[in-house]
């Protein structure tokens, strides 16, 4: 079969073509004839197709995001949503960027590599702000720790978030590591990365200028990513000498070489320090027709690309697979003709390809070229900016109401033993058996990483100013409620990144959730849209991004509704942060913030009880608020030895990890009801310890939190007048043996990294 | 038996090409391409069954999704 | 007293070298490995990292780069050289360090904050420790398990090359314990763990570590 | 050209050994050893000279520290 050229596609107004297959409705078929005039060509399909697809048109969920961008200003943000990732002016001329986002379904398919360009394609996003990455953070979700499956992708996935993230130097400063049925056959791995830049270094995704070029460098381009479009393989093209290519060549996985990203990052930064570019953007998703066409609808001119120059690493390639290729470890910039050869010697230092292939036009269209034919014309801006908005019809959930008014049973018939279940869960368990495979240190900055509450990293040196970083995602939470249950992993994180000492500023997230055709999950998701943004409305906070994670689902079943929230906050000191952990005996422990029985989606009633039922723990952010500021007091004046905030498994998980740190215990009384005190998951609250407790004390009163001496350190077991006495060697064991008894045989590491990408020093 | 596990040709190879690199600056210039995969030694007590280690191959040594094998039975 | 710190494309830790060398009173200097330029300093570190991308084996390409050349002849005249991680990676596939570096037993990367006996405090590297103390800094790798032929450790361990040992706990199956040794002269030094990332309060396990780079700033005294 | 890299004996193998207990987990008893090396695929421009495929072999492919190599030249 000859090419499809424009020209042909205005000659041949009838022709078939494969729309459905490549996930289009026929009405929006038809919008791209209208906008064209004619019928599109096969690469100009190619090209709507990927960018009208849910992935990277948002076209579901963007009406509910623009929730987001209707929060009141805020003076830090100094880029918001829209571009690869949010700007907040972190103080000192600092800005820093950061954004979550999910790569799910590939890491189903190839739990290595589905995991390591994950966080290859955040790391390129951050990079694209003109930031250095200096951080990364990964929050993950399994089926049943002890489903076969989960035995199969786990390793594989852990493995590749530290292949990756190790051999770029960036330290993992936390996460999350959760197991629910649910993800069976869909688990999440979202990954976090976090850059830093001066103001003035802030960079965007467009291109200006007439005559400028557009230079495409990093990886040579190859059939990644396509398998699921061959339809239109087999359709256009001649087959090649050996009549064999066809759809079954042409993988669905992508494959990650973190060491040309390194490289990639490096060339980026000394390209950028000596402003060799007026525009810049990552391939990620939909490739060089993302690209191009983002490039282009967001600056003021036209584009011409000539695709002949792009350099394959498989000549088989059809224009329109070039055009929607995900191969990793590329990016595109805009560069003054004056500036490309400066541009290439930076390329060549660094030994990353680069190539010419386009450049600014002064028309309104962006067009390429194959062969010497045009094989696409189109206004950008339709393609990238102006896809298809659907509202979608929604309905909350038909069993909502029997589930909320299914309340968790409220008293525990044996405390210790339930105490040792919870902290032996594998959500409650130790995870070291997975961080111990993320370097935390790289780049010297690392101030606090897992297993604290935050992860924080110095900026400066100088003047020891840092960011703070958490994430949480409860989806037990948002399952019984998805408005409150998107606001109090808000308020988590929040709170994580406040007991570090830190005061959060800005939010990202990342909606992880099942088939948006379903009016249930778009419900659910529109009311933690709902929730999202007033949570950050009454704290004060912007969404600087995020991502959006539709189709979720094994078969009919959608998992619950996982709203994944990063907050950032700041340092002005680092050396004044929170940690966790008690290492002094003699200190006394008191806990911040109220106790109420509540057990709804708590992890003791769903181990003790395998119970999923009743109303989530009831928001407070008034309450957060309050908790914040005397948080960020404290570190300042000093006050306070450790923190750790009280969240999934209530008092008795936060205990167990602060005696357990640096194995040092406590002897405590509890007053009240003793299921609530241990277990309750009640917001707002943090176990601080002190050699000054009428200090914390007065600080607590003045900003109006609720203060209870729980005790004192010391000794090696965790003793609870009256109610039960646990040895730390005991409670060690039971809370370090879960990951490694499951996950840590050498055998089970068999086949999880696959030749060709061995993860390595 | 000898099971060879090798990625998939239109699976990028990473390693193959940093050799590749290595091979250019130390002036091996007449090498055009390199692909590097895993090698795997069995050795079997009595009779090897063909079909059980075909299995063993294509299951637990390599990745089918980017992965081939080829396996080199004793009497090959 | 200049400590060049050498960048091959793919070193992580080359900044946190730069760093540690800077706490301990040294002036760090980069050097380039693909340029045949010393820059008259006087002891080199060869930082962590993935060199390469450590494909192929770990620290196999960058042990061929330009510069290696240089600092093999420089080495064997006496040069202090510290090859930390992927440096001693690099290092033994140089030939300048004995044995190899092979993926660890429990074929995972690992981090983690280990301890050390310090076996001789008499190289370089070492002389601010002193024989038999036991220090804490972080190690992290994926192929950090040591070995060599049974005769041949043998040997070194009657030559008395080895340098730090792990103890209470082995992280990667390496033979005998062992986390680092020594050229014949005692001048050129390579370690798994690593000592760059120790050298404050705030971001390490302690500050263990800052005594490989003081040693070998009183070496150059003396030398 | 095939070059197959393989740890020398007295050199303890985990990946081997890991798939080994793989294998016994899943109930493949037969099998009594496992040893995993490298499997590299050349291809050379024009006649390959054997000198030089030998010495790219045994000093850049293989670390003759540890690792034995095999060459298979085209015409094996
Ligand atoms: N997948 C992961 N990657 C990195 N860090 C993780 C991961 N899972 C858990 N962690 C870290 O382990 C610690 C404990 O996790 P978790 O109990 O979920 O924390 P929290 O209760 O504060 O949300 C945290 O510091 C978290 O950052
Ligand atoms: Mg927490």
């Amino acid at each position: 079969m000859s090419l499809d050229t424009v020209e042909l596609a205005a000659r041949t107004p009838d022709d078939e073509q494969p729309y459905a297959e490549l996930g289009l409705r026929a009405e929006e078929y038809q919008r791209i004839k209208d906008i064209l005039g004619r019928r599109p060509t096969t690469a100009e399909l190619a090209m709507y197709s990927v960018m009208w697809s849910e992935h990277c048109s948002y076209k579901s969920s963007k009406v509910h995001l623009r929730r987001f961008g209707d929060l009141p200003p805020s003076d830090a943000l100094l880029v918001g949503i829209g571009e690869n990732a949010g700007v907040v002016d972190v103080g000192d001329g600092y800005a820093v960027t950061f954004k979550v986002e999910s790569h799910n379904h590939p890491s189903y398919v190839e739990p290595y590599q589905g995991a390591a360009t994950g966080v290859g394609g955040i790391v390129r996003d951050i990079l694209t702000m003109g930031a250095r990455p200096v951080a990364v953070m990964d929050s993950l979700r399994f089926g049943r720790a002890d489903a076969p499956d989960t035995a199969r992708v786990l390793p594989g996935v852990v493995a590749g978030v530290g292949g990756y993230g190790n051999c770029l130097g960036l330290p993992n400063i936390g996460g999350e590591l959760l197991f629910d049925d649910c993800y069976a056959g869909n688990p999440l791995v979202n990954a976090l990365c976090v850059g830093v830049m001066r103001h003035e270094d802030v960079r965007l995704a467009k291109a200006e200028g007439t005559g400028n070029k557009v230079v495409l460098f990093g990886a040579r381009t190859g059939g990644d990513g396509i398998g699921g479009v061959s339809v239109l393989a087999s359709e256009t093209f001649d087959d090649s000498a050996d009549g064999q290519r066809g759809p079954a060549k042409r993988p669905s996985v992508q494959v990650g070489d973190p060491f040309t990203e390194k490289l990639l990052i490096e060339a980026c930064l000394e390209i950028f320090a000596a402003d060799l570019v007026t525009g810049i953007q990552d391939l990620g998703g939909a490739g060089l027709s993302c690209a191009t066409s983002e490039l282009a609808s967001a600056g003021t001119g036209g584009m011409h690309i000539d695709l002949d120059a792009v350099p394959l690493r498989d000549s088989t390639l059809t224009p329109a697979e070039i055009l929607m290729s995900e191969s990793q470890e590329r990016m595109c910039a805009i560069v003054e003709p004056d500036e490309v050869d400066a541009f290439l010697a930076v390329c060549r230092k660094w030994d990353v390809p680069a190539t010419v292939i386009g450049e600014v036009t002064d028309g309104d269209r962006l067009v390429v070229d194959w062969h010497g034919q045009r094989i696409v014309d189109v206004p950008p801006r339709t393609v990238a900016h102006e896809g298809p908005v659907y509202e979608r019809p929604m309905a909350p959930p038909a069993d909502l109401d029997a589930l909320q008014a299914d309340a968790p049973p409220s008293s525990s018939a044996d405390l210790r033993a339930d105490w040792l279940a919870v902290v032996s869960s594998p959500d409650g368990a130790d995870k070291t058996w997975v961080t111990e495979q993320y370097d935390r240190y790289v780049r010297g900055n690392t101030v606090l990483a897992q297993p604290e509450d935050a992860g924080v990293v110095r900026i400066d040196e100088q003047s020891n100013r840092g960011i703070a970083l958490a994430l949480d995602g409860n989806a037990r939470f948002a399952r019984l409620d998805p408005y409150t249950g998107a606001q109090l992993n808000l308020a988590e994180a929040y709170r994580n990144v406040a007991v570090s000492g830190a005061r959060p500023l800005a939010v990202t997230n990342c909606l992880n959730f099942g088939s948006p055709e379903e009016p249930e999950v778009m419900w659910q998701f529109a009311e933690a849209v709902r929730g999202l943004a007033d949570g950050c409305r009454e704290l004060g906070l912007p969404v600087t991004g995020g991502n959006v994670s539709l189709y979720n689902q094994t078969g009919e079943t959608a998992i619950n509704p996982t709203p994944v929230i990063g907050v950032l906050g700041v340092h002005e000191d680092v050396t004044r942060r929170v940690p966790g952990g008690w290492r002094a005996d003699g200190e006394t422990v008191l806990l911040l913030g109220e106790t109420r029985p509540e057990f709804g989606g708590s992890a003791w009633a769903a181990v003790v009880h395998g119970h999923l039922g009743g109303r989530p723990p009831a928001l407070d952010l008034t309450a957060e608020r309050a908790l914040a500021e005397l948080m960020v007091r404290l570190a300042a004046e000093g006050l306070v030895s450790s923190a750790h905030d009280v969240a999934d498994g209530g008092l008795a998980q936060a205990l167990t990890e602060s005696a357990l740190r640096y194995g040092t215990g406590a002897r405590l009384g509890l007053a009240g009801d003793p299921t609530a005190a241990l277990f309750s998951e009640s917001v707002a609250r943090v176990v601080v310890t002190t050699a000054d407790a009428g200090a914390v004390r007065a600080a607590a009163e003045a900003a109006g939190v609720p203060v209870t001496e729980l005790g004192t350190t010391g000794g090696d077991a965790l003793v609870v007048d009256g109610a039960l006495e646990l040895p730390l060697a005991e409670l060690r064991e039971a809370w370090t043996a879960t990951l490694p008894a499951l996950f840590g045989s050498p055998e089970v590491a068999v086949g999880t990294v696959p030749a060709g990408t061995v993860p390595t020093s | 038996m000898v099971v060879d596990v090798v990625l998939k040709p239109e699976i990028s190879d990473p390693q193959g090409q940093a050799v590749l690199g290595a091979l250019g600056r130390l002036g091996h210039s007449g090498v055009r391409s390199v692909r590097q995969g895993k090698h795997f030694v069995l050795e079997v007590d009595g009779d090897p069954d063909e079909a059980e280690l075909r299995q063993i191959a294509e299951t637990l040594l390599a990745n089918p999704v980017i992965e081939d094998v080829e396996l080199h039975l004793p009497t090959d | 007293m200049r400590i060049g710190v050498i960048t091959f494309p793919g070193s992580l830790d080359d900044g946190d070298a730069a760093r540690a060398v800077r706490l301990a009173g040294g002036e760090p200097v980069s050097l380039w490995h693909a340029e045949h330029d010393l820059k008259d300093v006087d002891a080199v570190v060869l930082p962590g990292g993935f060199s390469y991308g450590d494909y192929l084996r770990a620290g196999a390409i960058a042990a061929r780069a330009p510069l290696m050349r240089d600092v093999v002849a420089r080495a064997r005249q006496g040069l202090p050289v510290l090859g930390i991680c992927n440096g001693f990676q690099v290092l033994c596939e140089s030939g300048l360090l004995p044995g190899a570096l092979t993926r660890n037993s429990h074929l995972h990367f690992r981090n983690r904050d280990q301890q050390l006996l310090v076996a001789r405090a008499d190289t370089a590297w070492t002389s601010s420790y002193t024989a038999g103390q036991r220090i804490t800094i972080p190690v992290k790798n994926g192929e950090g398990r040591y070995v060599a032929a049974p005769a041949e450790l043998d040997r070194l361990e009657g030559e008395g090359r080895v340098v730090v040992r792990y103890v209470n706990g082995n992280p990667n199956g390496s033979s005998r314990d062992i986390a680092g040794v020594c050229s014949e002269d005692g001048r050129v030094v390579g370690l798994m763990p690593h000592p760059e990332h120790a050298v404050e309060e705030l971001t390490g396990p302690g500050t263990d570590g800052l005594g490989f780079f003081t040693s070998v700033l009183a070496a150059v005294v003396a030398a």
